[in-house]
């Protein structure tokens, strides 16, 4: 075997590095990292990916070191496959959000399905079950036929691969706004569940130890920015060879799943790690750079879809459905057998070797030989450079409600503009309770409820919520994200469910931007600000930067996933009200020193067509917090008919959703207000519309601001407020509310 | 005039559906079997045949991951 | 009482057709590759993709070793219950009338349905009443019954206003001319449980299964 | 040999995808269509062509609602 590759063969150059998306410096970089040799067609393939954005978090990760990553159910941090906590009893819930964003813009149902395929493949690749989906969904206003297209064929990809490999998609979010028309956002979240004992981390060990290719062949998915050096080598009119949409197979996924578990139970594998962005490249050299060894990986192992690729593009092809593990020597016939059993295919394809260097065979000859600290660890990280604009970046959006409209039609535009209207349409086209945990479907109440059955007598259950309001953090980034973080927090209170832990997306436009940097900069630090006051560190999530079209940056999205666990799932609270005679009451705003709603950046603002404001009001934290402790315990006491967070549309709407969801109405009396439109449609976080025995609710008022509007009963939602009173008949609002199924013909 | 359309997924895109015939065909004592790919079939009756192949790109077949065929059927 | 659940590759309602027959009797757990049925008194064929639903739903799955004594067994007059993919590949197989097609809509919808019971003298719904409702959830793209079948043979329909998928005469489940054999698309092992089922109707049709004296 | 098989909803079974392809199209300003059906693909590679008959009969196709037609390419 040559000992080193052939240095005597063209290299691809700077040039083509320059088109692979390295800057100048960076290449000058690896050439050093190659000990003064200018990489080949392999190396530079694999490190202009692993040096990309993308992997290397070269803009991001400064500001993530900023994060809250530590508390006492931290089971697993930033830096693995996902995240994971502890519930109790020697079981951990391991969780992650992921993107998919540009993948979907290009084939939106391939785009969302193999996002979700691989949020999945995270979360199993740690030994965890998968148990759940959400997904985070953003596009431009329905009323362009793209975004109607993108929406109808994201959501059917979704529950494409979700329905299939049989993991309930249990709650998410979708939001329609202008920004996001040449720009959609689409984010998947997944939750799994594990022994913790049973759990598997990603670093090679073992010299001498096996690495076997598991699951899909290898085709030309995906090959992206590689695709340069693609075209370099084939003539124009070779079309077959060009680098391809990328399908996923949820069948297949559903047996490396199956497989993947029942080699860990069978203690058959040292080290786990899933094939996801930049393919065997980026999993082969995180795991050996985690596990501080070399390894030697032969591409003419590696099963073909197509015959005749070349090693590069073996090595970065970005196909579906493919595990890496790494056993000992005598185990790999075990492995085989398994992969067999669940006909799945298994191949071993390289070794774990001393030198911590990452060299790549085909047979005998070695064509591509780099050092794994230097592929991976290496990578030059870049200070932003934040400025605040001068000037607004987001046109006003366009009005649909006049200001001389009376809060009669407010109130039922706000229930049927496509931010608020019934998500019905869209999640009844997921399976919500494969795997029989699911005890909130959605829209039952603000955070899905699974039960953890598994883990025998007693045994509790967690709550999940994925929140990101992208218009409010564009009117402010620190405040803004902040609010997410508490939305999603006060979801899980709802149900009574306390934070363990959280995942968030960072989607935003180009970094290099001063302005971008700005709004980075600040959505971090109030994300981390937010989740230290609320005691959910940061346990993972992913960052996806450069969401920019035509007309300007996307909103900037931070989407924030939180899983929390409730004791009772007996006792987890619903948002539709249950009870007539229950007296209503608005909780945790006071007008006074707890503050109210403002309209700023509300949902009533955006439908009147306002601009967005500079800057949202402050929020008292500390209290917030102490509000979702005392809503919180009052559902777990059982003490509360139904419990729901004040979000886009304010108190009415949040009446209202109650009412619809319990199929019952109201009477309320808001008595005098300073101005109406405020006290009925204005937004913030902390507030909450619970219902229950008048008593209950006055005793929650001896802790925290509660003010009782009226009671549940009859089929008309009444109310009273300064000289003003309104009546709707719930059908009327129903109907409203179902806007969105026109789109779902 | 009848027209059929034959829709395929493009060589090279991943036919999850070929290979799932492919593995049982020979399970079922159909052997020598190679090269399996599951498509789909549109027969429609139109009057502007010059209007097929806008029909293909914009709505029968998805053109990033499939390749179409347009015959015209002799009744 | 043994009551077996078959898993293929894909199946994935298996884990929870086992939590519900756990409720009535044993459950077993059934390999598609294993023609053994492990003396099993009943057969449940779980919902799921069974092969990824590829080809046409149920069409490769039928072809597995474990069906040949799947037939055998109700040929004999073992009580076989088909939920959702186990229904077309039950349909597929030939153990029951008809055939499932795509829902008019060609939409997957996961929803909470009514059902109403059209006999009680089948072993499945001997614990039920004529004109019954049960509440249970189907989630499915391709539920819409198509076949000749005598109406004796309709064990239930979807109540007025339930029938989301198109089904011909609202059918929602069928039997065998011997009425040992039964499928339909709603998921009775997904109400089971009032607190994960929202409501526990779908037990019935397991206890009648498990009442069942043994062939 | 190269073998293709068509397969269609058989006469007068219900064909939704049919039949939204036919909504379908005249929105998108494509006119004078009728008669649209929606069914599936199937190419092979077989050594023997006396085998498709059963093939289709057991596997492609559903006879209680699908016709199939199998036709032979020549490369
Ligand atoms: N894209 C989606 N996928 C799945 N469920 C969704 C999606 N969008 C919304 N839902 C569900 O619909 C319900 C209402 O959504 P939303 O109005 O966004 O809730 P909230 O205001 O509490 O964030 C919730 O149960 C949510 O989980
Ligand atoms: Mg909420």
């Amino acid at each position: 075997m040559s000992p080193s590759p052939d240095t005597t063969a063209s290299v691809p150059g700077i040039e083509n590095a320059v088109a692979l998306g390295l800057t100048r410096g960076e290449y000058a970089m690896v050439v050093q990292e190659m000990g003064g040799r200018e990489p080949n067609e392999v190396e530079l393939a694999m490190f202009s990916l692993l040096w990309s954005e993308h992997c290397a978090y070269k803009h991001s990760k400064k500001l993530l070191r900023t994060l809250p990553t530590e508390g006492p159910a931290v089971v697993m941090g930033p830096g693995e496959n996902a995240g994971a906590v502890d519930v109790g009893d020697g079981w951990a819930v391991a969780f992650k959000v992921e993107s998919h964003n540009h993948p979907s813009a290009v084939e939106p149902f391939q785009g969302a399905a193999t996002g979700v395929g691989g949020i999945l493949r995270d979360i199993f690749a740690l030994g965890a079950r998968p148990i759940a989906i959400l997904d985070s969904l953003r596009f431009g206003e329905p009323d362009s036929e793209r975004s109607r297209y993108l929406l109808d064929r994201a959501v059917a990809g979704i529950g494409h691969y979700g329905n299939s490999i049989g993991v309930p998609t249990i709650g998410g979010e979708v939001v329609f706004e202008a920004p996001y028309e040449t720009n959609c956002l689409v984010n998947a979240m997944a939750i799994g569940l594990a022994r913790t004992e049973d759990m598997v981390r990603s670093a090679a060990a073992g010299v001498g130890n096996v690495l076997v290719l598991f699951g899909a062949s290898t085709g030309r998915d995906g090959i992206g920015g590689a695709s340069v050096l693609a075209s370099a080598e084939l003539d124009a009119e070779d079309e077959t060879k060009r680098p391809s949409v990328q399908v996923g197979d949820p069948f297949e996924e559903s047996k490396l799943v199956e497989c993947s578990l029942e080699l860990l139970q069978s203690g058959l594998l040292v080290a786990l790690q899933d094939l996801g962005a930049a393919g065997l490249t980026s999993a082969a050299s995180e795991m050996a750079a985690k596990g501080e060894v070399g390894l030697d990986l032969d591409v003419a192992k590696v099963p073909l879809r197509e015959a005749d690729m070349a090693p590069f593009e073996i090595m970065v092809s970005e196909s579906q459905e493919r595990m890496l593990c790494v056993c000992e020597p005598d185990k790999v016939a075990g492995v085989l057998a398994l992969c067999e059993k669940w006909e799945v295919n298994g191949t071993a394809i390289g070794t774990v070797t001393e030198g911590k260097r990452f060299r790549i065979l085909r047979g005998d000859e070695v064509v591509g030989d780099m050092p794994v600290s230097g592929l991976v660890d290496d990578a030059p990280l870049y200070d932003l450079a934040p400025e605040k604009p001068s000037a607004p970046l987001y046109p006003a959006p366009a009005a649909v409600l006049g200001f001389e409209a009376d809060v009669r039609e407010a109130l039922i535009a706000l229930l049927s503009s496509p931010n608020l209207a019934s998500r019905r349409p869209l999640f009844e086209q997921y399976d919500s309770i494969v795997q029989s945990r699911t005890v909130r479907r959605p829209e039952e109440a603000d955070a899905a409820v699974l039960y953890l059955y598994d883990m025998g007598e007693g045994a509790p259950s967690i709550a999940a919520s994925i929140d990101g309001n992208g218009r409010r953090v564009a009117a402010d980034p620190y405040w803004g994200t902040v609010g997410n973080a508490l939305e999603c927090a006060a979801n899980l209170a709802c149900v009574g469910a306390q934070p363990l832990g959280t995942t968030n997306n960072l989607n935003f436009g180009n970094p290099e931007k001063p302005h971008i940097a700005w709004q980075l900069t600040e959505a971090v630090r109030g994300l981390g600000d937010a989740c230290r006051a609320l005691e959910a560190p940061i346990v993972g999530g992913n960052v996806s930067l450069y969401n920019e079209g035509a007309d300007g940056p996307i909103y900037p999205t931070p989407v924030v996933g939180m899983v929390g666990l409730l004791p009772d799932a007996t006792r987890a609270g619903g948002l539709g009200f249950t009870r007539d005679g229950d007296a209503i009451a608005l909780v945790g705003w006071d007008g006074g020193e707890a503050g109210e709603g403002s309209l700023a950046a509300s949902e009533l603002s955006k439908l009147r067509g306002e601009a967005l404001p500079d800057g949202l009001p402050e929020i008292d934290v500390a209290q917030v917090v102490g509000v979702l402790d005392a809503v919180r315990a009052a559902v777990r006491a059982g003490e509360l008919s139904s419990a729901h967070d004040i979000a886009e549309g304010g108190v009415l709407v949040a009446v209202a959703e109650s009412c619809l969801a319990g199929g019952r109405g109201a009477a309320l009396d808001l008595g005098d207000a300073e101005d109406v439109w405020t006290s009925l449609f204005g937004e913030r976080s902390g507030g909450f519309v619970v219902s229950g025995p008048r008593e209950v609710l006055e005793r929650l008022g001896t802790s925290v601001p509660v003010s009782i509007l009226g009671t549940v009963g009859g089929d008309r939602l009444d109310i009273a407020i300064s000289s003003l009173s309104e009546s709707w008949p719930l059908a009327e609002l129903q109907d409203a509310n179902g806007a969105l199924a026109p789109l779902f013909p | 005039m009848r027209a059929r359309v034959l829709i395929r997924p493009k060589a090279g895109i991943l036919d999850p559906q070929g290979v799932a015939v492919e593995r049982a065909l020979p399970a079922l004592g159909f052997g020598g079997v190679a090269n399996v790919h599951v498509g789909r079939l549109v027969e429609l009756d139109v009057e502007d045949e010059g209007q097929l192949d806008a029909m293909c790109r914009k709505l029968l077949a998805n053109p990033l991951i499939e390749d179409y065929e347009i015959q015209t059927v002799t009744a | 009482m043994k009551l077996g659940v078959i898993t293929w590759p894909g199946t994935c309602d298996d884990v929870d057709a086992r939590l519900a027959v756990a409720k009535v009797a044993e459950p077993v757990a059934l390999w598609h590759g294993d023609s053994d049925l492990h003396g099993v008194d009943g057969i449940v064929v779980p919902g799921g993709f069974s092969y990824g639903d590829y080809l046409r739903a149920g069409a490769i799955a039928r072809f597995s070793p474990v069906m040949e004594s799947v037939i055998a067994f109700a040929r004999a007059g073992g009580p076989v219950l088909g939920i959702c993919n186990g229904f077309q590949i039950l349909c597929e197989a030939g153990l029951l009338p008809g055939a499932l097609l795509p829902n008019a809509k060609l939409r997957f919808v996961c929803r909470q349905v009514d059902l109403e019971v059209q006999t009680t003298a089948t072993p499945f719904t001997s614990t039920c009443e004529v004109g019954q409702r049960l509440s249970i959830p189907a989630k499915h793209t391709t539920g819409c019954f198509f076949g000749d079948v005598p109406s004796e043979q309709v064990v239930l329909r979807y109540a007025p206003g339930h029938n989301f998928n198109g089904s011909q005469d609202d059918i929602a489940g069928v039997v065998n001319e011997q009425g040992n054999v039964m499928g339909l698309m709603p998921h009775p092992e997904h109400a089971v449980d009032v607190l994960t089922g929202g409501s526990a109707d779908g037990l019935k049709l397991f206890e009648g299964m498990a009442r069942v004296p043994v062939a």
